[in-house]
């Protein structure tokens, strides 16, 4: 291995945290050009399936992980259980953070049809959202973090699924709006009628 | 995606209608069954009462018969509403309501389709797990000395004085709080002034009013009939309601009578 | 890489600390010697002088470890004052620890409206603010280091801007500290009240 690959190594064993390119090559007294290359290297022989440590590319930068068929017997030395699973609301209130962020509670519950106040604290807790400053009626706003970049396993936010392609189809939607529209203009014509006194 | 139970299978037994909730919305949006006669109070029992013959509670289920039960009850409102031009509460044209609702049902699906793309992922993810292991000391300690001025002080007058901004004050128009602007007394002398001719018919003393007006003078007429001045008919329901003095002894200050 | 290879490998690389071959053989489901064979592979793999990471056996057990070559390069990652830059819950609460100092956590958390755990936690683990004994109700106090006035560049507390340049209600009388919880808990009232469609 060439030193600055050897360095490299070290410093992404060494941080719990993803590095960037940057950071990589101030610390390392090399050029970005050249740790770009030595990551290259580093990535051949990390490549998934081989050895029992990886290499990715997670939340703006590098970091080692271990391989997932290494999954059970880490458990069992560690007795650390995996990242537990999100409860539906923690879900849908982490998946209204990720796209629209930044995002108050009261846009999550009115998006919901519910109050997200216990699943907003719950993903604050766990460091999955952060706070972004605050709406002008001095709301806190949340955005979502780098640890929830890497434990998702992107890059950028830019890797998330569009969310369009969720949409129903504009003949559907069509359909829907047609309905929609009928049963409001039935309540127009209701409403002609006096009230009750 | 787990396919529970729908709320849409939810079954309904009510007063107008029998069947699963999804057939009940699909005749309500066709008009077939009119909104304003279901009773949604019994649509929310009955989705009780099958929550505790499940014995669980369901919160993907939960969230859709929530929405579900929240568009419902806005449109059902809506319904309920006099139609009053000029009224703040229904700023919204029909077209307009049908649009809102409309995205609020595509936001509420867009973000549970992404919620359980995102569940997917992270079970995916789950099996890669992260070094946490902190770096030897003697790796880490910076000395103060190396330390440079990297933030600017004003960064810290700045956030005091966002912390000392109150929210600015609340828009009571936003808030649809109707503020009462006649009173109790002000419709009891203009009901006393129309009952000097004997009897008149109620839509005649509120013509032209707003809604508060309107109940603000049921109660006035409320008051004159505890008080014995006035008692009215009605002999159809929607019908008109003629109000009429009542036969008092000589001295009212009602004036002058006529059955 | 063998297949239990890869298992002790990830096993060295998450633990923190030495692990036994008792403890490896049982976490990887197999047996002890099978177990001393693969580390002998891995000692090979992981030899001094070739990578940036080296397999150790120290008193308790095995463990990897960064090449002692390259300590300068991971000295310069890691040593550095990290000074990224404030999210607005960090300076919120810097501010205020600054500002009111000795200043409890329940305090601050009634000023900015939210609980503010993960920000003060953050600051402390910068450096940025310390722990100075503990309010007449137990809650643990913050106050400022000398760090803190090196970062912002000042040479004692009296150096801090005065507020009043920023506050946007002068005319209001009262301690800071009373006209910011008043200020906080009218916010939290308000933040409840959902956005307007």
């Amino acid at each position: 291995m060439r030193d600055l690959d050897r360095t490299v190594e070290a410093l992404l064993f060494l941080s719990n945290d993803p590095v960037t390119v940057p950071e990589l090559a101030e610390a390392a007294r090399a050029g970005e050009g050249e740790v770009v290359e030595s990551l290259a290297r580093l990535r051949e022989n990390y490549a998934e399936g081989f050895r029992g440590i990886v290499l990715r590319e997670v939340a703006g930068g590098f970091t080692l992980a271990t391989d997932p068929s290494t999954e059970p017997a880490a458990r069992r030395l560690l007795a650390k259980p995996r990242t537990p699973p999100l409860t539906p609301a923690q879900a849908e209130t982490l998946a209204i953070v990720a796209y629209l962020q930044p995002v108050s509670r009261p846009e999550i519950a009115r998006i919901r049809g519910v109050a997200s106040d216990s699943a907003t604290s719950t993903l604050h807790d766990r460091g999955l959202i952060e706070e972004r400053g605050r709406s002008q009626f001095g709301a806190v706003l949340y955005r979502t973090t780098d640890l929830f970049l890497r434990l998702f396993g992107l890059r950028t936010l830019d890797d998330l699924p569009d969310p369009g392609q969720w949409d129903p189809t504009p003949e559907e939607e069509g359909e829907l709006r047609d309905r929609l529209i009928r049963a409001g203009e039935a309540r127009a014509g209701h409403a002609e009628t006096p009230a009750h006194t | 995606m787990p396919d529970p139970v729908r709320a849409a299978e939810l079954e309904l037994d009510l007063d107008v209608f029998a069947g699963p909730f999804d057939l009940l919305l699909t005749l309500i949006l066709r008009e077939e069954v009119d909104l304003l006669e279901v009773d949604l109070a019994d649509v929310v029992l009955a989705y009780l009462d099958h929550l505790e013959s499940r014995g669980e509670l369901d919160l993907e289920v939960a969230t859709e018969f929530l929405v579900l039960i929240a568009a419902l009850l806005e449109l059902k409102s809506r319904l309920m509403l006099p139609r009053d031009e000029d009224d703040e509460w229904l700023d919204l044209e029909p077209g307009e309501a049908a649009e809102e609702l409309l995205r609020r049902m595509l936001d509420n699906r867009r973000y549970r389709r992404a919620a359980s793309e995102l569940e997917a992922r992270l079970e995916a993810e789950s099996g890669y797990r992260y070094r946490s292991a902190p770096p030897p000391p003697h790796l880490k300690r910076a000395s103060l000395e190396a330390a440079e001025a990297v933030y600017e002080p004003a960064r810290l007058g700045v956030a005091m004085g966002d912390l000392l901004a109150h929210p600015p004050p609340i828009d009571v128009d936003h808030m649809h709080v109707v503020h009462p602007r006649v009173s109790v007394a002000a419709r009891l002398a203009h009901l006393r002034k129309l009952l000097r001719r004997g009897s008149f018919d109620f839509e005649e003393a509120v013509r032209d009013a707003d809604r508060v007006t309107i109940a603000t003078t049921l109660f006035a007429l409320l008051e004159l009939h505890k008080q014995g001045e006035a008692v009215w008919s009605q002999l159809e329901p929607f019908g008109e309601i003629t109000v009429s003095a009542r036969v008092r002894e000589a001295g009212s200050g009602a004036g002058e009578r006529a059955a």
